[in-house]
């Protein structure tokens, strides 16, 4: 089966510090894929390339086993690809509904919709509150601005954007690492729907109770590339941290083993 | 309006409600127009009318001084004097503010057509430039005029019209010409500039004597103050010290005072009697210098400093 | 828990109310300490008074809230007018020479909105550049001369009607009032106007957002061109001609009509309706101080600390939500 | 794994690195294109051309760093050239006559300071009204006159000395490099510089980190107003007369040598060594392309391109960093 | 014994919404206090009041039992309150270093530094890279810029300023939300020892198991008012999570009961 999304040796450089090193990347239709790794280990320079806001320097890109070029996020977009940037990417002095529609709004039906172009704010507004809802967010008015909800609650927005309009795959860098308890689980609860209504998801988070919960394949990132793909259900926690830290390598055969302490020291 | 307003005016005049007189000058900036604005305060002090002073904000202000107008009628002057930026710009403030009997008065610059405004009282630009040219050529002792021209403000008619009248009598070689806004320091670094490479400079036209002594400093640092004549035009106070210290060689002086007073009495005429004044007053320019050239009428700077203005 | 917004509510977030208790405070002072301001005459001609900047006020807006500045606004309505009076005057007729000249306008506006977007370069050195450029262009166009306009679909935005046989209007307050409309349901009723506030909001979220933040921003300029291009129709109206010398400071009273109006410079923050506000304030302070009398330069003093103070009260007025 | 930064990664992050490509190729392009631009009297002049402009944009940067903008800036220089020029002819000393004229022009600063800090006001709008203000004031002390400085302090800054015989240098030069050499060390070297790229780069985050926005956007308006005192001197040593209607321009002269110069807008980024180039680069053009032979009104139109070209260059020598 | 730091009834009203509803707050001496609640229960705008940076509109602040107030930061600062904020507080365009000692910075000892007040650099470069290795954070250089770092690795750089400079509490506003597995024990271990060291800790988190690992007592904040405090030695995590999302209430003998349906439902 050819992969939903897949890269192949990307490499993105900032001066002198490599974000990216050659990283390979595979999406199967229907899963949800988590994507884990320490702290600067690529993987929001990874899913950036994915959604087109970052170019990378060398490399490929294939949407359902098709190479793409992708020059900006609408681009990404317009494939069906939806993503929740770790830093939200919402402009605060618009408000819940707007910043939820955003670049997608919804005209109204009537004439002065088709002939002057005027937005469904009404509907959007209420669309608004439905998706919110469902995550059980508790927001008191769609026409706050976003720059006076909590830490949190601006998350849930950004997450409601994504899973709202994704159509191809739904790209999530860190959705739950602002939400409460409840709240993490209602996010994990709508990936779960989002993968039954047949969407792939990729999952980035450093929570791995939550990846190992949700997660059908855990994709191991560290030092600007894929060290190792492995199935939760095969591989314990332990397993992941260690591959994650360096502890632990995946050789060819898929098989785990310790990496020895020399090595491990040299860096 | 106009009948009752012109009746009440002597009576305003003696109480408590002043005759308004209106001022509006191009700019509040230029010495010029200051001085021509404190003649008319003092004048209008004297014969115990009160005169608002308002001006454009630039050069070419013409928005600034149709407001000026309105505002003025509205506040219920009898009398406008008015320095317009151009000669068409502010003919329909002008218009309206004649319909509701005010008297319109020029000064400085002619309207056009001249019967826009009720009267005008103004100099020849042209005229002063070319003053300027004539001294600056005869002064060169049959040399070709090889000139430095610094202009005002790029554009302007007061500007482009002395800077016509030099060039027609002194029919100078151009060696660069400048916009200098009239500015002391724009005129010296223009004029800095310009000498790196006019080294063949016998003449500078400038503007207005700001601009002069601009140029007085640039060529002083070359070392060429004395072999280059500078001429100019206004007949400040602190122009004509210039020319008797010998700085500038020649300046062609001209009478904002006169103008004003003469403006002033018009409308305090105006208020007494009604009787409005018309037609077209020309006010004098004098040729300043120490050095008298045989065929050019000039005054010498002791006189120039008795009726200079600022 | 409904998603209606209280009235007190509403009136704190409208970013114009600090402008409109500043202006009330205005009218109701200069009414009181002079006996002819408040007369409908002297009302009228305020409002006349502040169409142009006003107008100009109404692109520049556009233009600050994407983050961006206009200084080339007032020379480009200059340019414009010397384009038309130009043309009118070798023949052509009127409304084609206004159109030509409102497009140049646009054209115009096109070009530093290719600089700025395409080069990405800051909006205050490109308009800059753009100012000085257009004022030598224009003189060099006018050649020392300016261009009286005798054709009436040229002044004819300054022609008066009387409403109710008393208060003067002109066709110009009509063009106003209908410019503002159209810009205030763009700005709060479409997309466009969602995209623009979000660009100068964050731009790097809009673009993550999926926006054209470029074709948003190049639109912007183009349609505040085109709002320059009508301010040099209203100014043919107020003043029948073409000068290259006018409006030197139209930039900034613009700028200043847009920040009393209640608009941030940085991008994302504002509203027409406090440009409206913002451009009445400043023709009500010079009407007001001259007609209480105030010589020019003592006006300067006091529009300078009126001008802060106004927008001091628009501070005060959303201090309390902070 | 080394602290060391790379020579050509320092090169990179240096900001004046563009603006100094620009000077050079500008230079360049004069000197190939005249036969008069490149010789050692001309460069001499160029810079003393620039130090007013100069000076008052090193001010100017201090403001900017901080988010803020001074439109204000040369306004209060020449406020403060009539108030020495002045003090002086009536038998004040003249040292005494300019450190009145200096403190005068750092007491306005801290009002602008304290409209800013104190209101929370926008600079621009603060500063747009003292430059109303400060004008206004200017015109009615000096009634219409200027004043011809003669006392040899107030001169001193113009006076010319020779290097070598050769390269004619004015104290003003060294003034300049002083000024320039202080306030790089203050900048980059102290913890007000480092708070000052905060405030300007995030006041929020600088509040929380415990630092005194107000107290150091006060101090950095202060700071301004000196340098905008010694400009004054730098003015008068330039042209000995003291007159209102001096640098009209020279408010958006100098926020166009920092913006050339690569300091941003928005705050918290840029140099003054920026700034330096900045200024020399507008004086470069304006001087060479006199050589040139060009007319003042193409002047205009080639400064204006060149302003933005300059920009542009600077763009592109750091876009290769994104 | 005398709470360090205590707070009575604080409200705190943003127009319509009310972030704290009469907050009361305790901090012993010493100990690690958890402060857990749900998305916009106002646990940041309780903090954000205990800091200075937040002038509540009711209520009382007392430190080591003497009433204060707190005009902004710097007041708490002085007391020895230090803070981590959720938003993290940095300049991005200033390096780590500069970040780390801002507002503090340290001068040279020399004449350079006491006439000229010319800064320590390399002093401080030389302690920004020690506290940050003993996060056990990957940063090449400290002069890199804090706008080029990762999300996680900028988490650590507020931190590692909160555990460097206080000096009588400090509070930590979700240190760990965005930090990978390693490094969020590194922070752990770092509270323990700040605890150690004699401080007691704030810390807001929404992650059970890092709260229960390490805190002392967990404060149970919800719709804007502290609703109980509880022992983790004592109680269930499930027990905590009930208080939060209001499924549970302690009673005023501290003993948890159920919520009745019917009242759960009213809101
Ligand atoms: N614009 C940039 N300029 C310079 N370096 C950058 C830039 N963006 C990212 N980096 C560097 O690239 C590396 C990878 O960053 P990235 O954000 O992809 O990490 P991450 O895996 O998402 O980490 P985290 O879990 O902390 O979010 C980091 O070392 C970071 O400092
Ligand atoms: N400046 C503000 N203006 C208006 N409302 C605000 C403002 N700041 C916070 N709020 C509101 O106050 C409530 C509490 O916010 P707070 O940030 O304290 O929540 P929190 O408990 O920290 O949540 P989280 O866990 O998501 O960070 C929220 O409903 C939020 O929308
Ligand atoms: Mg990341
Ligand atoms: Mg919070």
């Amino acid at each position: 089966m050819t992969p939903v999304l897949e890269a192949r040796g990307l490499v993105k450089r900032y001066g002198r510090v490599t974000a990216m090193d050659g990283a390979d990347f595979e999406l199967e239709s229907g899963e949800v894929l988590a994507v884990v790794g320490d702290n600067g280990a690529g993987k929001s320079t990874l899913i950036k390339a994915l959604s087109g806001a970052v170019i990378p320097d060398e490399g490929e890109i294939l949407v359902d086993g098709e190479r793409v070029r992708f020059h900006g996020p609408l681009d990404s977009r317009k494939h069906g690809i939806e993503t929740v940037y770790q830093d939200l990417a919402l402009a605060p002095a618009l408000d819940i509904a707007t910043n939820l529609f955003l670049g997608r709004e919804r005209r109204r039906r009537d004439p002065l919709g088709t002939v002057f172009r005027r937005l469904d704010t009404k509907g959007m507004r209420r669309e608004a509150r439905r998706v919110l809802d469902e995550l059980g967010i508790d927001v008191k008015s769609m026409s706050q601005l976003v720059e006076t909800l909590s830490g949190g609650q601006r998350q849930a927005v950004a997450v409601a954007r994504a899973a709202a309009f994704g159509s191809r795959v739904v790209i999530m860098d860190e959705p739950t690492a602002a939400l409460g308890v409840q709240e993490s689980g209602k996010v994990l609860e709508l990936i779960g729907r989002i993968r039954d209504r047949g969407l792939p998801v990729v999952l980035i988070s450093h929570n791995m109770p939550h990846v190992f919960e949700i997660a059908d394949r855990v994709h191991v990132h560290r030092l600007g590339r894929r060290v190792a793909v492995v199935s939760p259900k095969t591989h314990s926690m332990n397993a992941v941290v260690g591959l994650l830290t360096g502890a632990l390598r995946m050789a060819d055969d898929g098989s785990i083993e310790e990496v020895d302490l020399t090595t491990g020291l040299s860096r | 309006v106009g009948c009752t307003s012109t009746k009440s005016g002597s009576d305003d005049a003696a109480g408590d409600g002043k005759t308004k007189i209106g001022l509006v000058t191009k700019t509040d900036s230029n010495p010029y127009f200051v001085a021509l604005r404190e003649a008319a305060k003092a004048q209008a002090d004297k014969n115990g009318a009160e005169l608002v002073a308002l001006a454009g904000k630039f050069d070419g202000d013409n928005d600034g001084q149709v407001a000026a107008i309105e505002n003025l009628v509205q506040q219920g002057a009898k009398t406008i004097l008015v320095t317009p930026n151009n000669s068409t710009g502010i003919l329909g403030a002008i218009k309206k503010a004649r319909d509701k009997g005010v008297l319109v008065i020029a000064l400085d610059t002619e309207t056009d057509p001249q019967d826009a405004v009720d009267a005008t009282i103004a100099t020849d630009n042209t005229e002063a430039g070319r003053l300027q040219g004539q001294y600056v050529k005869a002064a060169l002792n049959g040399q070709p005029a090889r000139s430095i021209l610094l202009d005002g403000t790029p554009g302007s008619t007061v500007s482009e019209q002395r800077h016509a009248g030099y060039v027609e009598s002194a029919q100078p070689e151009d060696l660069g010409t400048e916009a200098t806004n009239g500015e002391q320091n724009k005129a010296q670094q223009a004029t800095e500039n310009l000498l790196q490479r006019a080294t063949t400079v016998n003449s500078v036209y400038t503007i207005n004597e700001p601009a002069a002594r601009g140029a007085y400093v640039a060529l002083k640092a070359k070392n060429l103050a004395d072999k280059v004549v500078i001429g100019s035009i206004d007949g400040s106070c602190d122009g004509v010290t210039a020319v008797k210290n010998g700085e500038i060689a020649v300046t062609v002086m001209q009478f904002p005072k006169k103008m004003a007073e003469q403006g002033v009495d018009f409308a305090v005429e105006f208020a007494k009697s009604g009787k409005k004044p018309s037609g077209f007053v020309k006010t004098d320019t004098a040729v300043v210098t120490d050095k008298p050239i045989a065929g050019i009428d000039s005054k010498d700077t002791a006189w120039g400093l008795e009726n200079c203005w600022g | 828990m409904t998603t209606r917004v209280s009235p007190s509510e509403y009136i704190l977030r409208t970013p114009a109310i600090g402008p409109a208790i500043a202006l009330v405070v205005a009218v109701v002072v200069f009414g009181l300490t002079t006996d002819t301001f408040l007369n409908v005459d002297n009302l009228s001609l305020v409002v006349q008074q502040s169409l142009v900047i006003g107008t100009l006020a109404l692109g520049q807006t556009l233009v600050i809230l994407t983050a961006g500045i206009d200084l080339a606004n007032a020379s480009i309505a200059v340019f414009s007018t010397l384009l038309i009076a130009k043309l009118a005057m070798t023949g052509t007729d009127g409304v084609v020479a206004l159109l030509v000249g409102i497009l140049a306008a646009g054209a115009i506006g096109c070009v530093t909105g290719g600089l700025v977007t395409g080069l990405r370069l800051p909006p205050f050195i490109v308009t800059l550049g753009m100012l000085t450029i257009v004022t030598a262009v224009s003189r060099i166009y006018a050649q020392g001369q300016s261009f009286p306009v005798t054709d009436g679909t040229l002044g004819w935005l300054g022609t008066t009607q009387y409403l109710f046989g008393q208060i003067e209007v002109t066709y110009g307050m009509a063009v106003m009032l209908a410019m503002f409309l159209g810009l205030w349901y763009a700005l709060s009723r479409t997309a466009w106007g969602k995209h623009v506030y979000a660009v100068g909001n964050d731009p790097e979220s809009a673009r993550l957002s999926g926006i054209h933040v470029r074709r948003t921003v190049l639109s912007v300029y183009l349609v505040a061109g085109l709002i320059y291009g009508i301010a040099a129709w209203q100014a043919l109206g107020r003043v029948p001609n073409a000068d290259p010398n006018a409006f030197q400071l139209g930039n900034l009273d613009s700028i200043t009509a847009v920040v009393i109006g209640g608009t941030s410079l940085f991008g994302g923050r504002g509203s027409v309706l406090g440009t409206l506000v913002g451009a009445l304030i400043v023709a009500v302070l010079r009407s007001g101080l001259t007609q209480a009398g105030i010589d020019n330069l003592y006006q300067d003093v006091a529009t300078g600390v009126l001008v802060i103070a106004a927008v001091a009260v628009d501070r005060f007025s959303r201090g309390r939500q902070r």
